[in-house]
């Protein structure tokens, strides 16, 4: 893997211009994310409309290219998407990170722009930043699903 | 960067290693450069002194060689592939020992300097917080000073009261008056899975339902002398504590082990505090790291933690069924040649099991005198108390002599070890 | 059994590598074997994170593995010659530490696990008798959390307060500040000799003086970053305890120390209780072992205090005055070349006396990135809090990147480190 | 050394018969002695005449052969001795067990049958053994010019 490949355009585009960034007052969940290793800190709103469809997703936080970039694009990804979906693609997302799953050509299709994280299954000591927003939108879903509307999210050492 | 690792010898050899010991040599010795060299005027080492630390197999040796020659680093906090590396070989560690004891709960696995420290990690982040005037901790009078030592701390700072179960004339624990030291005022019961000085394999198992079930009492157990020589499997056993040290099980100095409960490590406060073991820190306050990091501050001994997993390794190989066969026919054969030796008397036999820890005394001759006598003729023993002084007042003696034995020690040792006795009783006749 | 020791190289070929470093190389370098391989891809080892833990020289690394295979057996206790030796080994080590730090009393030379093992022993030991609500601990700003956790715990136990010193736009501590803090209740004074991220050297003779005039409070030294990088003079200080630890000066992982004084620790609880440390033991209280001894539980990490004497002579043959002025001939060049960087903003400068400690941001690119584009080109940085939250928020950042230097460092890695970062700015233009 | 030689006849002689062995209520001054590493332990009792000469020297105690030789050879040797002589004795033997004195003909004459320990000289981790008698009448004499009565000595370990 190149460094050029890692912290390519798409996600310097993204970490210099995160799209969603905000908080989201009327969200439906609030997740509050962070990696006490690295110091990032992530806070994720989710708005569900009625038929359990992300209607709006927004974060804000401070973290590392990766991470905010990984959070900008995910934001993108899973906005309009049926919840079930939505829980797939953060399957597929982080199997794709933790190098987990060789990419089909349907696989790509799905993930679409979130292909250019793929290096970071490289880098071993990076994954967790790649994850954050994405276990945040997990633990988000689940919190909805649950009745809740705030919830909290600390990454273990692994 | 490779991570080359020597590997034990494979299981053919393995074969005809049993088979030599069958013969009465002893070929896992082999493995430990310290035996492939005499050891003074051209006699050869006979190390009888395992029970206070055990000699270093090659492959050990050499892991500690590699890491620090080729992969060294510190872990946790790295932000470098060279870091992360040594992360996960620390921890996998951790996964290694979990397994080697059947400890359920990797999370619990903290690692400590020594038994020693595992024990005062307990009676200080537990004890401080949770025992007051009143209270009391039940011990044994077989346990070694690092199962003693803290518990007075305890006293001092917290107000307690200790209680002794004593041992019987085969050196075993009266069950019965355990059951009667334990009251609802008891906070602790901590046993010694084997004496240092008797050999004895005390019965945790039962020990473990009888405090279940008279009361609350958490329950420690001390494996410094039994997780090296014989299979453990905590699965299987009520405790909440059990310790050991890597250095009498083949490892390197400095390191040694806390197995727990998660439940029970989340509820303490932190012992050392420090990098590492924090999640937030502010002016007056600070969040924990989680388990088990909460318990290992600053930088550990991750040399240690590495040549530990080694000796995992080595032992795993070799099988620890194995080991535990080896020296109980090793044991057997040493005091039948023992009893032969005019005026002896052996502490603790008759036990339902015990181990290689062979303590005795010869009349007329000082414990000192025997191990000068038997150094000059390459027997390593030890004389003392064994860290025990409460076991030796209860004995009667001031100090015994002490032999141990590992993996690998053969009978060609024992015989050099009765012979040297022998030459004690003719000079001193 | 002989112990042969590899000696760090003669004088002659010291004076060859003065010249070489003259011309930018390091020749030291050779002397660690993990720069004698490629890193990664083909690309050098640059590794800049000595502030955490340091490699290890051969001598080290061979100190270990000779004493492992050819003289190992426990300390203190045993009744044979190897015993003895190893005992004797043992304690020279102490002496030698001693010397290496101008420590007046070999007595009070207390090892442990590390510098944070030090700190808590003081926290716990003199704390938990000695402190009581109402009582002050002053700390400052800069110190790494090994000296805050333990005062925050003993916090905890005694209920007392704790204060900071802070610091300046240099990044030097307010001394004045520190004067006003001290009342009639403070108790202890902890300063680091040396910041972790900073790289500011404090005035501990001018804080000793200071200290003593204003209070009875003992005073407490890290020295973790500081006995690595220069000449200590013990001797010369108003103090109360220096701590310490090997492996950030060459030697292995696992083994640090407290320094303090006999009259002092001789009024001191013991801190972990067990092995070694006792003289009687009775049922309900033990008398404690003399000094150091009191303070060593269990079986110690022999061969991390063998190891740390090997580092200690390599270091002496190559004498701390050329390590110091080493360091800071680099240090000033990697400050030049550095401040090339297109928005960089080093953290602590224009201090009285800094040593090769840089922290630094680059506006608009994270430690981590900076930290994961260095490593691709073998670069090994450190980025996060440094164990120094408090020190983050005081300064505004949630982390920063950290590159750190030892003797094995030359100009050559600072090029390396400056063209990396380079190419981060390119990258995120 | 051979073991014979350490262990010789006039040892364990000492040891088995050993003289003077017992209390004396009538002593000037006592010392209790130990050495924790060993468990070691020995009393000794002290009578000095007008003129500070050793009157009578006794012991009690338990220990190894070579400090239950050393103590009973040592009473034998300084019985009757002036108080400064026997400081020279002590000098003299500690100087030979710990290796630090070749021994000439006149020292040979003045130590005796204390030259049978001389092989404790080999032991580094006996020499505790012997010396612990002689470092107790050492504080036993300093205690004795200081006008006390009673001393306590713990060996401490080197
Ligand atoms: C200033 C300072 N103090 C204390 C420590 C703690 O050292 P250790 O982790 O070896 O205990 C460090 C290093 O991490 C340090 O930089
Ligand atoms: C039964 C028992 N417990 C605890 C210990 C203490 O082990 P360590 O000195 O390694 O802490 C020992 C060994 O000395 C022992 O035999």
């Amino acid at each position: 893997m190149s460094l050029r490949s890692l912290y390519g355009n798409i996600i310097l585009d993204h970490y210099k211009n995160p799209r969603n960034m905000g908080e989201l007052p009327e969200a439906d969940v609030v997740v509050e994310a962070r990696n006490p290793l690295c110091g990032d800190e992530l806070t994720l709103y989710l708005k569900l409309d009625d038929n359990q469809r992300l209607a709006e997703v927004k974060f804000t936080g401070v973290g590392c290219a990766i991470s905010q970039a990984s959070a900008s694009m995910m934001t993108v990804a899973v906005q309009g998407l049926p919840k079930e979906e939505a829980e797939e693609l953060i399957q597929l997302f982080k199997q794709m990170v933790m190098g987990e799953a060789e990419l089909d050509a349907e696989a790509e299709a799905r993930l679409g722009d979130l292909v250019s994280l793929e290096g970071v299954s490289q880098l071993h000591n990076r994954v967790k930043c790649a994850t954050l927003a994405w276990n945040a939108l997990q633990e988000g879903l689940e919190e909805f699903a649950r009745g809740g509307s705030r919830a909290e999210l600390v990454e273990k050492a692994d | 960067m490779g991570m080359s690792m020597p590997m034990p010898k494979g299981s053919s050899e393995l074969e005809q290693a049993a088979e030599q010991e069958a013969a009465g040599e002893c070929s896992w010795r082999r493995d430990f450069p310290i035996f492939n060299q005499p050891y003074r005027d051209g006699i050869p080492l006979t190390y009888l002194d395992s029970a206070a630390t055990t000699q270093k197999p090659q492959v050990v040796i050499d892991a500690l060689s590699d890491f620090y020659s080729h992969t060294y680093a510190t872990v946790h906090r790295g932000a470098y592939e060279l870091s992360s590396q040594v992360t996960d070989r620390f921890d996998q560690v951790r996964a290694k020992l979990a397994q080697f004891l059947g400890a359920p709960d990797e999370r619990a696995i903290v690692f400590t300097r020594n038994a020693t420290e595992a024990i005062n990690l307990v009676a200080y982040a537990w004890g401080l917080d949770n025992l007051s005037p009143g209270d009391n901790v039940v011990l044994t009078i077989m346990e070694h000073h690092s199962n003693i030592i803290p518990w007075q701390l305890m006293a001092h700072y917290r107000g307690i009261e200790l209680r002794y179960v004593e041992i019987d004339q085969q050196g075993e624990l009266k069950l019965d008056q355990l059951a009667e030291l334990i009251d609802e005022h008891t906070r602790l019961v901590g046993v010694t899975h084997v004496s240092n000085v008797l050999g004895t394999v005390n019965p945790l198992p039962e020990i473990g339902r009888l405090v279940r079930e008279c009361s609350d009492a958490l329950i420690l157990f001390d494996g410094a002398q039994a997780a090296p020589h014989l299979p453990v499997n905590l699965t299987e056993l009520e405790f909440d504590f059990y310790v050991l040290s890597a250095h009498k099980m083949l490892g390197p100095t400095g390191i040694g082990a806390l197995i727990s409960r998660s439940e029970l490590l989340e509820k303490m406060q932190p012992f050392n505090g420090g990098g590492s073991m924090i999640e937030r820190v502010e002016l007056d306050t600070a969040t924990w790291a989680e388990l088990p990091y909460k318990f290992e501050a600053g930088t550990p001994h991750i040399a240690g933690v590495i040549g530990w997993g080694a000796a995992l390794d080595y032992l795993t190989q070799v099988g620890m069924e194995r080991v535990l066969d080896h020296e109980l026919a090793l044991t057997d054969y040493a005091l039948a040649r023992l009893s032969q030796v005019p005026g002896i008397r052996i502490f603790g036999q008759g036990q339902k099991m015990r181990l290689g820890v062979i303590s005795f005394e010869l009349a007329g001759i000082h414990p000192h005198d025997i191990a000068t006598i038997l150094d000059h003729h390459g027997v390593c023993i030890r004389a003392g108390h064994h860290c025990a002084q409460l076991l030796m007042k209860f004995l009667g003696v001031p100090a015994t002599s002490r032999a141990s034995f590992y993996l690998y020690n053969g009978r060609d040792d024992v015989d050099r070890l009765v012979n040297a006795l022998m030459e004690a009783v003719e000079i001193f006749r």
